[in-house]
């Protein structure tokens, strides 16, 4: 997410941002064969049914497992759809020139970065049993694992775009801020597979 | 080497900050031990004990997982990586002085050992680190053929033997991914596009230095118990094995992170910055194979970094993806795997055919046969790869209704790849034959790929993959095409592109020898090694029955044949290095962009940019 | 010219001294190195007739303390080696002294006595041709490559000794099964024995840690000529 | 092959250098068709069952119609190399034609080779047909195969308490294996009736075969589980129905 600078100073803000994009894009490819192959893998372990232990039975020393509601994966994907459309809501200040709009925009997703990231933990923290518990919990804790590294990763970004827009840095190109929304919508669609993938127990 | 002749204008670095000065590979080492033993001693000290309720006993894993862990942080800080990243989170983005600093301007030598994004100095970088991978894998190949000499075994213990095949397999296979896209499509592919660099120059310094960081784990797991399981790491195996399989994974893990940003670097610079009218009918056919390959890898190589990951949830957390006793299923890991595993042969395969057929035209001075034809053939090949992966699972009975199907998509990958033949011979077929090694190297190759091609269809087919699967045989097949075509293409692609690496030509005579002895010995080798396998001896064996042994006498002893050449070609580039002959711009009088700009080649490669009319296989066209 | 080929032969020499350097270190580096004699005890009448007749004592500890250098003190361990010499076509005479607790077998087909002489065992003065599945301390599995000459099988299951007899003074164990039996040995050549009962404790199937590495639980088992 | 159709009036197939290609073309695939099948059927050895012997049967075929293939490569590459050399530091006179490409030969190259494909996998599908004719045979015999690290052993369901650690069989009766691991993945290989399927901890997976041959074959681990992989090994003894029933009274089974 770094900018390239090394031959700007003969190179049109268009002609980089465009280049950007690209790479970004590239690399959230990368990320969706990711997060698909963590469905494949929550699905075929579901469909296998190793042992019957994908819930695995109660037994003296280990408690029966709990499919817990996908109620809490949606609402981690709404959070990030909230970031989504605040970073939009930058997106539009910046290109009419409305400095505070966009620091404003800017600085409320952060805001919904770092809640979701907490509010993903405290998820993780609560959960009614633990990774050591069957093929279930153990994609549970994948499926959220894999959220709060994206948030992380989102907070990191939306904290440095918050920061850059109060810089004012966004005067003359805000091409940073359209990659950061291809981010966040990326964001979004894979918490809201994650809960996808929850809803079937 | 290049010297650092750039714009001369600003050469004061006085906005810098001190700190981009300070790191280099020295700090990143430093910094990457002390973390790590840092790491080590807390998590020893902190992490409970394991409890006899535990199944799976997690606490040495999770040691070991956490010191390699620190290593890696301390190594990417050491070395400079994050530098960027939170200049950019501050607002204080690079200035044009700190990035020419960054791209080694005035450093000389220096810049080999720094976060430097000029893709040449990068291209150096991963040409020396190629070679070194290829010395390790080449010493265990060594030590397995020589243990290999007599039945019994018995000079290796077992335990070791099984870690050195799998070390020999996994590192070899990485070499050979990075052996023509790192050095030659970090290199030669921006000169060739009429680029001045990468599209992001820091990516590709981030690309190289983590495959730096990822090998001291690798190595490690010698001394941690080993790896038993080959370099395919096969759960649930894999779960079982001493700790060593925490190196495989924290390797693999990082690894994959560069091929991403690798992937990604290299397709945005060739969507993006090819030189003005260098349409995709003008872009020379070595860029096609680079970038489907990194193309390949860009989606492929997550899904091998998730299935490491669970491995390493599965020995250190004590999860259950792969563990039967608690729901996982070994089925998953190979489906995994394999979904990246096929495209991964692909992976390398490309770039090296792509140099060959790049070579052709040049050494038989004539224009490329079917130029679309070639592009067809690169492109069907990635569209099949991708859904070929169950045909190493034929056996595995996870789904024996799916055996037809995949037959059909792996059968299908021939006509691709007969495509790639017959851009070649056509190239050949009445050309004036310039007779150097990159022109032996084609013959080479059409042999070898051919002997791998062919192999392939036996095992293509289930009832054949029934007495073949998991035999010598198949070491043997993918010998052929991952060495005898991979890497002949990577040695010709080394003698063809060193005189604008190096600014030398690499010695004539040597290489001559060293190129008969490879190619001989390989396959005196490999075709023994065929031989025993279709006899019935089993892939990864130790000991073998005694019936087999005038086949892995007469391996072992190709094997040796091949050590020597390669030996003498390492003796050739590292003396040719130093003192060869000098060499002109362009000594192959190629027409290709890479050729027209000086050696050494300038800091920004091109003073003013250049624009192409043509496609670069203009040859034969003089006298009509 | 001169110059090169000196440097190229110099490279090669110097590849190859590497490599065989790092090989006879990688071949001496094994956990155990030592190899346990039979030692003759005269003729043994056998259903094959009068053989030469050798013993071998061997221990199973629940530990390797007893080792000088032990990578994993903890681990379970034969002793006092895990590599056998034994002559071919002879009588050889086991005696263990199996100090290790047990459980129920996973895999009963190794609480069967096969290939020792007359297919029994003597476990503490009585003969027996298969053990209680559910009590098994620990195997003692002989077997070759199965190539005609020696396609080997031989196993004794060692009965465990109950928690409560397992007392321990000093580090000294006591009351151990003695396991007695008598093998015939076919041709010479290079075998491997191991343990088939899952002992190692905290790894998946209980078969890594002691289980998968050299020197505790498995190990050569050499019929040499004469 | 009209890669080689140039400017001059003769048609092309009409030139010595065709000619000569065809002819070294012929000779080629004849050498290499013969020696790889020989060779091939000479390794792998006698077959012990039908399905081995469709195998080997098979990879003659498959050799005998990639040699075609691999003999025009060769022919063509070679001609050209016997054609025109040049050595030295300077390149040679730029080639005296200047075809780019030849759509007609490009055709008729794909769609040989994708008949070639077409053909591979129909052949492929019928011996897939007949290999799985045992599995539903009706008076199969069926055994439980059990890979533990680094043993295999065998149970005998239809005489329960018969166990083995070599495998018994008796001839021209099909046999069902059904095979499972007890702690990592095994393969269950008999080395010469060309049958193969994994052993999955966790999982049944099946596998048949009618053993046509009385012997002694091999069984091997054919995938890496560990420590003592290169020994897990036991023997097949193929007999005769009478001698399997006696062996089965000797383990204390009703025949």
């Amino acid at each position: 997410m770094s900018q390239e600078t090394t031959h700007a100073h003969h190179e049109h803000p268009d002609v980089v941002g465009s280049r950007n994009r690209l790479g970004v894009i590239l690399i959230i490819v990368a990320d969706v064969a990711m997060a698909l192959s963590i469905l494949f893998v929550y699905f075929y372990l579901k469909g296998q049914n190793v042992n019957n232990m994908w819930l695995p039975a109660a037994t003296e020393e280990v408690p029966a497992t709990v499919p817990v509601s996908s109620m809490g994966a949606l609402y981690i994907a709404i959070i990030s759809g909230f970031g989504m459309l605040l970073n939009r809501y930058a997106l539009q200040g910046a290109k009419a020139k409305n400095q505070a709009q966009l620091t404003l925009g800017a600085m409320i997703a952060f805001a919904m970065s770092v809640i979701g990231l907490v509010y993903q933990i405290q998820q993780m923290n609560s959960a009614p049993f633990t990774m050591r518990m069957g093929a279930y919990a153990s994609c549970y804790y994948l499926i959220a694992g894999l959220n709060a590294l994206h948030l992380a990763l989102t907070a990191f970004i939306s904290l440095g775009n918050w920061n850059r827009a109060r810089l004012g840095l966004y005067k003359t190109d805000h091409w940073h801020v359209e990659i950061i929304q291809v981010w966040w919508i990326w964001m979004t669609v894979s918490a809201a597979l994650g809960a996808f993938a929850l809803s079937f127990t | 080497m290049t010297t650092t002749m750039g714009r001369t204008a600003s050469a004061g670095h006085s906005a810098k900050s001190p700190l981009i000065e300070k790191l280099n590979v020295f700090t990143a080492f430093g910094l990457g031990i002390i973390l790590a033993v840092v790491f080590y001693v807390l998590a020893a000290k902190l992490i409970p004990e394991d409890t006899d309720a535990m199944l799976i006993h997690t606490k040495h894993d999770q040691i070991i997982l956490l010191a390699m862990i620190g290593w890696f942080i301390g190594f990417m800080v050491g070395i400079g990586a994050l530098i960027g990243p939170f200049r950019w989170l501050l607002g204080k983005d690079l200035s044009h002085d700190e990035n020419m600093f960054y791209a080694g301007k005035d450093l000389g030598t220096k810049r080999y050992f720094r976060y430097t994004t000029d893709h040449k100095v990068v291209g150096i970088q991963y040409l020396v680190t190629t070679m070194i991978i290829f010395g390790v894998g080449g010493i265990l190949a060594m030590l397995i053929r020589t243990n290999l000499g007599n039945p019994e075994g018995g000079w290796i213990h077992p335990q070791a033997y099984n870690a050195i095949v799998g070390i020999h397999g996994i590192i070899m296979i990485v070499g050979t991914i990075i052996m023509i896209t790192g050095p030659f499509g970090n290199f030669v592919m921006p000169i060739m596009i009429g680029a001045r660099d990468m599209a992001f120059p820091r990516l590709n310094a981030l690309s190289f230095w983590l495959i730096v960081a990822a090998i001291p784990p690798i190595l490690s797991s010698f001394f941690l118990g080993g790896i038993m399981t080959g370099w395919t790491a096969y759960e649930p195996l894999a779960s079982e094995s001493p700790a060593g399989m925490d190196g495989y994974i924290m390797f693999i893990c990082i690894f994959a992170i560069s091929t991403m940003v690798a992937g990604a670097n290299i397709t945005a610079t060739v969507v993006r910055m090819r030189a003005r009218g260098m349409t995709w009918n003008r872009t020379p056919i070595f860029i096609y194979g680079v970038v489907a390959s990194v193309a390949l890898a860009l989606p492929a190589f997550p899904v091998f970094f998730l299935s490491q990951i669970m491995s390493a949830f599965d020995r250190a957390m004590g999860t259950t993806f792969y563990n039967p006793a608690g729901g996982g299923s070994g089925w998953l890991y190979e489906n995994l795997f394999w979904l990246m595993g096929h495209p991964e042969v692909y992976v390398i395969l490309l770039p090296a055919i792509g140099a060959l057929m790049e070579m052709a035209p040049v050494f038989t001075r004539r224009p490329l046969f079917s130029f679309n034809v070639a592009v067809m053939g690169i492109a069907g090949i990635c569209g099949l790869s991708a859904l070929v992966w169950a045909h190493h699972m034929y056996m595995s009975g996870w789904a024996p209704l799916l055996n037809g199907p995949f037959m059909l998509t792996t059968e299908l990958i021939s006509i691709p790849t007969g495509m790639l033949f017959l851009v070649l011979v056509g190239t050949l077929w009445r050309g004036r034959l310039w007779l150097t090694v990159p022109m032996a190297s084609i013959y080479a190759l059409l042999w070898n790929f051919m002997v791998g091609g062919i192999t392939g269809i036996y095992l293509s087919d289930v009832p054949a993959d029934g007495a073949l699967h998991g035999t010598m045989f198949v070491t043997a097949h993918f010998h052929y095409t991952l060495m005898g075509a991979g890497l002949t293409g990577a040695i010709a692609s080394l003698s063809y592109w060193f005189p604008k690496m190096t600014g030398r030509m690499l010695d004539r005579r040597l290489s001559w020898v060293s190129f008969w002895m490879v190619q001989i010995g390989f396959n005196v080798a490999f075709m023994g090694m065929f031989l025993v396998g279709l006899a019935g001896q089993p892939r990864r064996v130790e000991a073998y029955n005694a019936m087999f042994n005038r086949g892995n006498m007469v391996t072992t002893a190709g094997a040796y044949v091949i050590m020597t050449g390669m030996l003498i070609l390492l003796f050739a580039v590292v003396d040719s290095w130093r003192n060869g002959i000098k060499a002109s711009d362009n000594p192959w009088f190629a027409k290709t962009l890479e050729w027209s700009v000086p050696t050494p080649v300038p800091l920004e490669n091109f003073a003013t940019l250049p624009v192409v009319t043509t496609d670069a296989y203009g040859y034969g066209k003089a006298k009509s | 010219m001169n110059r090169r080929i000196v440097g190229a032969f110099a490279t090669v020499v110097l590849g190859a001294g590497l490599i065989a350097g790092i090989g006879t270190y990688v071949s001496a580096a094994k956990a155990d190195t030592t190899i346990l004699d039979a030692t003759p005890a005269g003729t043994l009448e056998t259903p094959q007739g009068t053989l030469k007749h050798y013993t071998m004592d061997l221990s199973i500890y629940p530990d390797s303390f007893f080792k000088t250098s032990s990578p994993h003190p903890d681990w379970v361990s034969y002793g006092p080696s895990t590599n056998f010499r034994v002559p071919a076509h002879s009588a050889i005479t086991f005696t263990m002294k199996q100090y290790d607790s047990g459980e129920p077998i996973t895999n009963d087909f190794f609480a069967r006595v096969a290939g020792t002489m007359n297919g029994t065992i003597n476990i503490n003065g009585k003969d027996v041709t298969k053990v209680d599945a559910n009590t098994i301390g620990h195997t003692f599995t002989v077997r070759g490559l199965s190539n005609g000459k020696s396609n080997v099988f031989i196993n004794v299951p060692m009965p465990m000794v109950p928690e409560d007899k397992m007392s321990e003074n000093e580090g000294e164990y006591i009351n151990p099964t003695i396991v007695k039996f008598t093998i015939i040995t076919g041709d010479a050549g290079e075998y491997v024995w191991n343990c088939e009962f899952p002992c190692g404790d905290g790894t998946l199937a209980r078969f890594g840690g002691p289980m998968s590495s050299q020197g505790f639980m498995s190990g050569h088992f050499i019929v040499t000529d004469n | 092959m009209s890669q080689t159709q140039t400017q001059d009036k003769a048609p092309w197939w009409k030139r010595k250098d065709v000619k000569e290609t065809a002819i070294l073309w012929v000779i080629l695939s004849v050498l290499l068709g013969g020696i790889a099948g020989e060779v091939i059927a000479r390794s792998m050895g006698a077959p012990a069952s039908e399905t081995m012997a469709n195998t080997i049967r098979m990879m003659k075929v498959f050799t005998w119609v990639s040699a075609p293939v691999a003999g025009l490569v060769g022919a063509i590459a070679l001609k050209s190399l016997l054609q025109k050399r040049h050595y030295g530091d300077t390149p040679p006179a730029e080639s005296d034609h200047e075809i780019a490409n030849s759509p007609k030969a490009a055709a008729v190259w794909i769609v040989t080779s994708g008949l070639l494909c077409l053909f591979a996998l129909v052949f492929g599908m019928i011996v897939m047909q007949e290999d799985a004719k045992s599995l539903q045979a009706p008076n199969a015999i069926h055994v439980n195969v059990t890979g533990q690290q680094w043993l295999w052993n065998f149970d005998y369901p239809d005489n329960a308490g018969v166990r083995s650690h070599d495998l018994y069989l008796p001839v021209d009766r099909p046999v069902i294996f059904n095979v499972s691991a007890k702690d990592v993945k095994h393969s269950f290989w008999i080395v010469q009736m060309g049958v193969k399927v994994d052993a999955n901890p966790g999982y049944i997976t099946q596998t048949a075969v009618t053993p046509n041959k009385i012997g002694v074959f091999d069984v091997r681990c054919a995938e890496l589980c560990g420590l003592l992989h290169a020994y897990m090994q036991s023997q097949v003894h193929v007999v005769s129905q009478a001698d399997y029933d006696a062996w089965i009274k000797s383990q204390g089974g009703r025949a």
